[in-house]
């Protein structure tokens, strides 16, 4: 292989008018090796959180364009016949859901597992009572709108979309429940429960934006 | 052995799912066998059977169940074939893959210019010319969302930033195994009464037409699947896994490109996946979404698809740019012009893409209102596209070109692309777009920029990166006749498609005037004697891998990371993590260097006063190769 | 610092000129257009004309620099050398995000909003067309005439006509390719699209005075296609009375098939 | 202890504000008259109750705080 040389004055020589050349500074740095940010790579732990939200954000394009659609077809229609009652209920339910998953993470953090156990335990049923509204909801919902019908399609893909996400959000509360009973996160890394308990915060974060969007915009 | 496992865990699954869905449409007095339906929910447990056969129950769901993991690592060719986590490997199983689909996809795109030699149906019924239309756009839609990116990505992110592998080398593997699904079911769509709406799949023809349709749609919703993830793991690598000292601003350019190009991946990808799963649900469970006489609508559909699909030329495209980039500095001898700009270029053309999607629908029918904004937006986009010309063009400016075959494909990429680029602004002005919709014109246009620009990229990247890849050096001599034989065939093929296109030539047809007879023909044999040019890439890709003669470690002498280690690198990439002082394309710059490849710190930080520096310089192996 | 790069530049830009020079006579000696049928066609035309002469000279410098750069600073074998580290100046940077800025700006204002503008201007119709695409034919039916044919469609010169297009099952595009025009036609919604025919013709005459779809819509698409027959008011008025009888028999014809079948 | 007593309560408080917003909702939806008002309200108690949530629930500021401390188990 040749010589690979750099002849600094011919590098000056050959300057054109409408280029500079590194400023002599910068090269005396690169020389000296410097400028070093000294950041480590990150952890495992914080990879896994940057990665979990930006599925979760991921996730959020899916709503949008269920939310969207709704929009897009109905505007701010709303038929008469949806049972409010049950909607704000479901919407409560899910709230305290959240607040019972806060304090399951909380007990974990805690080295607390009796507190874990019994929060998620809680969070687990309370995710399966809202299911069971849902169902309720439906069979109501297949006399008034069904979904051969505009609203209808809207109603039941948007709230069938958000209840399989609360139904996987019930298999990993119960993935957390079994290996908490086992004491898997009695030793300090409890990376599996504020990952479940953080997707089910998110689908009650969705929920947020579908209850007005079915049941109360007009 | 992992292949067959998967296939017999895919089996029982598919099992499985037929059982259920038969089961409970007996159970609620439904007519036991219906296709889709059945299909669908089969398909969905044979997916997941898949998966756990193929390695997400060894290495993956045992855990967490808490159970036993075991750690099998597969060695030597059969790594190939299994749910392997090494990012070389996954980048070598990706580009071996989407090159095998680019090449069956291109024999379709041979049946198709066949079929047009001449008017009238010659070779094949108007059926089959519209399956075999159908299924050359989406294999290569696939190809070009996938290769650059699952392939050259996969293989040299984590070695350009210094790291040992991806943030999440299971994802990442499970992204590689999520697409021999696709595959068989995109073939499957060939028994189930054909796919016949073109990669588009608008409906309300989606809606009604045969079973293939919701092969194609489950197909299609699983590769989305695998791009969202193959993109969330590239955005937490490069976010996370720098070496110490790679800023934001030492990252190699192709690094930026990816990134900018996942972020668009992750996300949009959803609003693909949104349009399929809306059709399945017209289908399979009689929902309105686009039927206009229950009160749907088709154009919500082209509303949510191109919402995807617009960001989506630049997933294919911005990995096109940040490759061309690198493969003209590195091969001028000169550090990358305008190094600063071109990330913001990127990132603004992430940002407009999201609202530039109506300009498909100009001729749809969609509101007059729209016409003006969206034509604005989209021809805001030359703009940061002028940056990247600027800096190729500036990174030429004055330096040592060193026309090896890769730099051939680079520079084949700036001129082919501008002329893509050009085009686009007929399509982007509403007036003349009201005549060119839909027509070859538009055909001519997106294969300059996706042909011309990315596969010609890609080119560029497989011929640069194959000696580290592979660890032997192909051909430089039959590289540089694939070079010729393509880009002459390639310019001969598709400038005749704009003028067909102007004269009447309309998209998608099996058919057309006798008029436009004689430019048929002559594009027809221009891209049969294209399609010859690959037979020459495969011949002396194979036999340069199996015989070519042993690399060093750095034949380019270039400065980047992935250069400093042999070839192909050790499995854990770096002895000893690098450190990072400078640019990575500080050329010409006397004493510069890009990383120090020692276990000890390099230098003390404190003389750096904070300066995140353009330049810096060579790495050391780079004098020594 | 005035070395060898301004001789190189000198000598780019005289490529570039000259490039372009060219570039420009050929443009505006070839006319790569197929004849235009319509005023509203002309509109497109001239957006098509003036967006090939400004790109020219976008297309000429680009080229420009690349085959100067390739044949010039081009290195025999393996360079032994590096070239000079260059970055870019800001003056450089900033000037060429000014010239592509003002460059879309202009064309995003002429030809595109002006050209916008002016499809968008509508006279009251003189002829009102209504077209219905089905898979796959077109029928096309004249309200006010009380006239329907799926062979061909007929239009008066010079007249104004407005087609109300849409489609019963899938979505389909009207496209006129000798008018320029085009327009989906979509289920559940009418889509208007203008037209003013200059010049009386065939599609004997002119293969692109057709009714063509444009968008995919299934097995037929290829050969779902209309004659179009531009002729004089007088021609045209004995079109509709020799095609109003038709109709009607037509109609007459489908009622006592209706009648027989129940 | 301490500590895990005040982000105890913390939940709570949350907790009767994202039902207090909830409430609100309804609320505003059934007495005013439909128009950009109410949807405008409607928007922001929607904002409020999911920062609420990705705040305080989420804990979103980790990713920008200190990497890996508050979350790791702290006894």
């Amino acid at each position: 292989m040749p010589g690979w040389t750099h002849k600094t004055d011919e590098t000056v020589q050959h300057m054109s008018d409408f280029v500079l050349p590194l400023p002599k500074h910068e090269t005396a740095v690169a020389v000296h090796g410097a400028a070093v940010h000294e950041h480590a790579p990150a952890s495992s732990l914080s990879r896994n959180r940057v990665g979990l939200w930006w599925f979760i954000l991921s996730e959020c394009f899916l709503f949008l364009a269920f939310i969207s659609a709704r929009y897009y077809l109905l505007g701010l229609e709303r038929p008469a016949e949806l049972n409010q009652a049950l909607g704000l209920g479901l919407s409560l339910l899910l709230l305290v859901s959240s607040l019972t998953a806060y304090r399951a993470e909380l007990g974990a953090q805690h080295g607390d597992r009796r507190r874990l156990l019994r929060n998620t335990a809680t969070t687990i049923l309370l995710g399966l009572v809202f299911l069971m509204g849902v169902g309720y909801e439906w069979s109501e919902a297949l006399v008034h709108f069904p979904p051969s019908e505009a609203f209808g399609t809207v109603f039941f893909s948007l709230t069938g979309l958000h209840a399989f996400h609360v139904l996987s959000g019930v298999v990993l509360l119960a993935l957390v429940y079994w290996n908490a009973r086992r004491g898997r996160y009695d030793s300090g890394s409890i990376w599996g429960v504020e990952a479940s308990v953080k997707y089910w915060h998110f689908v009650d974060v969705a929920w947020v934006f579908i209850y007005p969007t079915l049941y109360l915009v007009r | 052995m992992p292949l067959v496992q998967a296939f017999v865990f895919a089996a029982i699954g598919g099992v499985f799912g037929v059982g259920v869905t038969v089961a409970g449409r007996v159970l609620t007095g439904r007519e036991a066998w219906s296709l889709e339906p059945v299909v669908t929910v089969g398909y969905i447990f044979a997916l997941l059977g898949w998966l756990l056969g193929i390695g997400v129950w060894d290495q993956w769901a045992r855990e967490w169940l808490g159970l036993p993991v075991e750690h099998r690592q597969h060695r030597g060719w059969a790594r190939y074939f299994a749910f392997t986590t090494d990012h070389k490997v996954v980048g070598v199983q990706y580009l071996v893959t989407f090159v095998a689909l680019f090449l069956l996809a291109g024999l379709l795109a041979m049946l198709i210019r066949i079929e047009l030699m001449a008017p009238g149906m010659t070779f094949m019924g108007l059926g089959t010319y519209n399956q075999v239309m159908s299924l050359h756009g989406i294999v290569m839609v696939a190809v070009a969302v996938a290769t650059i990116i699952g392939g050259l990505g996969n293989y040299t992110v984590p070695l350009l930033i210094g790291a040992e592998d991806v943030a999440f080398p299971r994802l990442n593997a499970l992204s590689y195994w999520l697409v021999p699904p696709v595959a068989i079911l995109l073939i499957g769509t060939f028994f189930t009464g054909g796919l016949d709406t073109g990669w588009t799949a608008y409906p309300p023809l989606s809606d009604v037409n045969a079973a293939g349709q919701v092969l194609f749609n489950l197909a299609v919703i699983t590769f989305g699947l695998s791009s969202i993830l193959g993109g969330l793991n590239f955005l937490v690598t490069i976010a996370t896994l720098r070496a110490p000292g790679m800023g934001w601003g030492r990252l190699p350019i192709f690094v930026w490109s990816i990134f900018a190009a996942s972020l668009i991946s992750l996300t949009a990808t959803q609003f693909l996946a949104a349009g399929l799963m809306m059709i399945l649900f017209d289908r399979l469970l009689g929902m309105a979404f686009f039927r206009a006489s229950a009160g749907g609508d088709p154009l919500l559909y082209q509303h949510v698809f191109w919402f995807y699909s617009h960001p989506a030329v630049y997933i294919m495209i911005l990995p096109g740019f940040g490759l061309a980039l690198e493969v003209l500095s590195h091969f001028s001898r000169k550090p990358l012009f305008g190094y600063r700009l071109v990330p913001g270029g990127f990132i603004a053309i992430v940002v407009l893409s999201f609202v530039v999607w109506a300009h498909h629908l100009f001729t749809s029918g969609m509101s007059d209102a729209l016409h003006g904004p969206f034509m604005v937006t989209t021809e805001l986009i030359s703009i940061p596209t002028g940056l990247v010309f600027l800096s190729a063009l500036g990174t030429l400016w004055l330096g040592r070109l060193w026309l090896t075959t890769p730099m051939l494909f680079g520079l084949a990429f700036v001129f082919n692309f501008l002329i893509g680029g050009l085009t686009g602004i007929y399509l982007a002005d509403v007036p003349t777009d009201i005549h060119l919709q839909d027509t070859h014109f538009v055909v001519a246009h997106f294969h300059y920029t996706i042909v011309g620009g990315e596969i010609f990229a890609l080119f560029a990247g497989i011929y640069y990166w194959f000696p580290k890849m592979t660890g032997r050096m192909f051909s430089e001599r039959w590289g540089k006749v694939h070079f010729w034989w393509m880009f002459l065939a390639y310019h001969t093929t598709f400038i005749p498609m704009f003028w067909a296109g102007i004269h009447g030539m309309n998209r998608r047809v099996g058919d057309y005037p006798a008029e436009l007879g004689d430019v048929n023909l002559f594009i027809s044999v221009a891209a049969f004697v294209m399609g010859g040019s690959f037979v020459v890439f495969t011949a002396n890709v194979v036999w340069s891998w199996v015989r070519g003669p042993r690399a060093v470690a750095n034949p380019w002498r270039a400065h980047t990371l992935e250069w400093q280690v042999a070839s192909p690198p050790p499995i854990e990439n770096f002895p000893a993590t690098p450190v990072v002082v400078g640019s990575p394309y500080a050329y010409g710059v006397p004493g510069a260097v890009h990383a120090v490849l020692t276990t000890a710190p390099a230098h003390t930080p404190a003389a750096s006063g904070g300066a995140q520096a353009e330049p810096a310089g060579p790495a050391l192996a780079a004098d020594s190769a | 610092m005035v070395g060898r790069g301004r001789k190189h530049a000198l000598w780019v830009a005289l490529l570039w000129i000259t490039l372009t020079v060219a570039g420009e006579a050929v443009v505006l000696t070839f006319d790569v257009l197929p004849p235009v049928a319509a005023e509203e066609g002309r509109v497109v035309d001239a957006a098509f004309r003036l967006l090939t002469i400004l790109g020219m000279p976008v297309f000429t410098f680009v080229v420009a620099v690349l085959v100067y750069s390739v044949l010039v600073f081009r290195s025999r074998g393996t360079p032994e050398q590096d070239g000079p580290p260059l970055v870019a100046r800001p003056l450089i940077a900033g000037a060429w995000l000014v010239a592509t800025s003002a460059l879309s700006i202009y064309v995003i204002i002429n030809p595109g909003l002006t050209g916008l503008a002016e499809l968008r201007t509508h006279r009251e119709p003189d002829v009102v067309v209504q077209v219905e695409g089905s898979r796959w034919q077109w029928k096309v039916t004249y309200p006010r005439q009380q006239v329907t044919s799926n062979k061909e469609l007929v239009l008066p010169v010079n007249k104004h006509v407005r087609f109300d297009v849409t489609a019963v099952d899938v979505v389909h595009s009207f496209w006129i390719p000798s008018f320029r025009m085009k327009i989906d036609a979509v289920p559940g919604r009418v889509t208007t699209v203008h037209v003013t025919p200059t010049q009386t013709g065939t599609e004997a005459q002119d293969f692109n005075l057709r009714l063509v779809c444009a968008e995919l819509c299934g097995l037929g698409h290829s050969l779902m296609s209309l004659s179009v027959r531009v002729v004089e008011q007088a021609d045209f008025d004995r079109w509709v009375s020799s095609a109003r009888t038709a109709t009607a028999a037509d109609g007459e014809r489908q009622q006592a098939l209706a009648g027989s079948r129940s | 202890m301490k500590e895990l007593q005040s982000r105890l309560r913390l939940g709570w408080f949350v907790f009767v504000a994202l039902v207090v917003l909830t409430v609100a909702e309804y609320y505003v939806v059934t007495t005013s008259p439909p128009g950009a008002i109410t949807i405008a309200m409607l928007l922001v108690f929607q904002f409020a109750d999911a920062g609420l949530i990705i705040w305080y629930f989420m804990h979103v500021s980790q990713l920008w705080r200190a990497h890996d401390a508050p979350q790791q188990r702290t006894t």
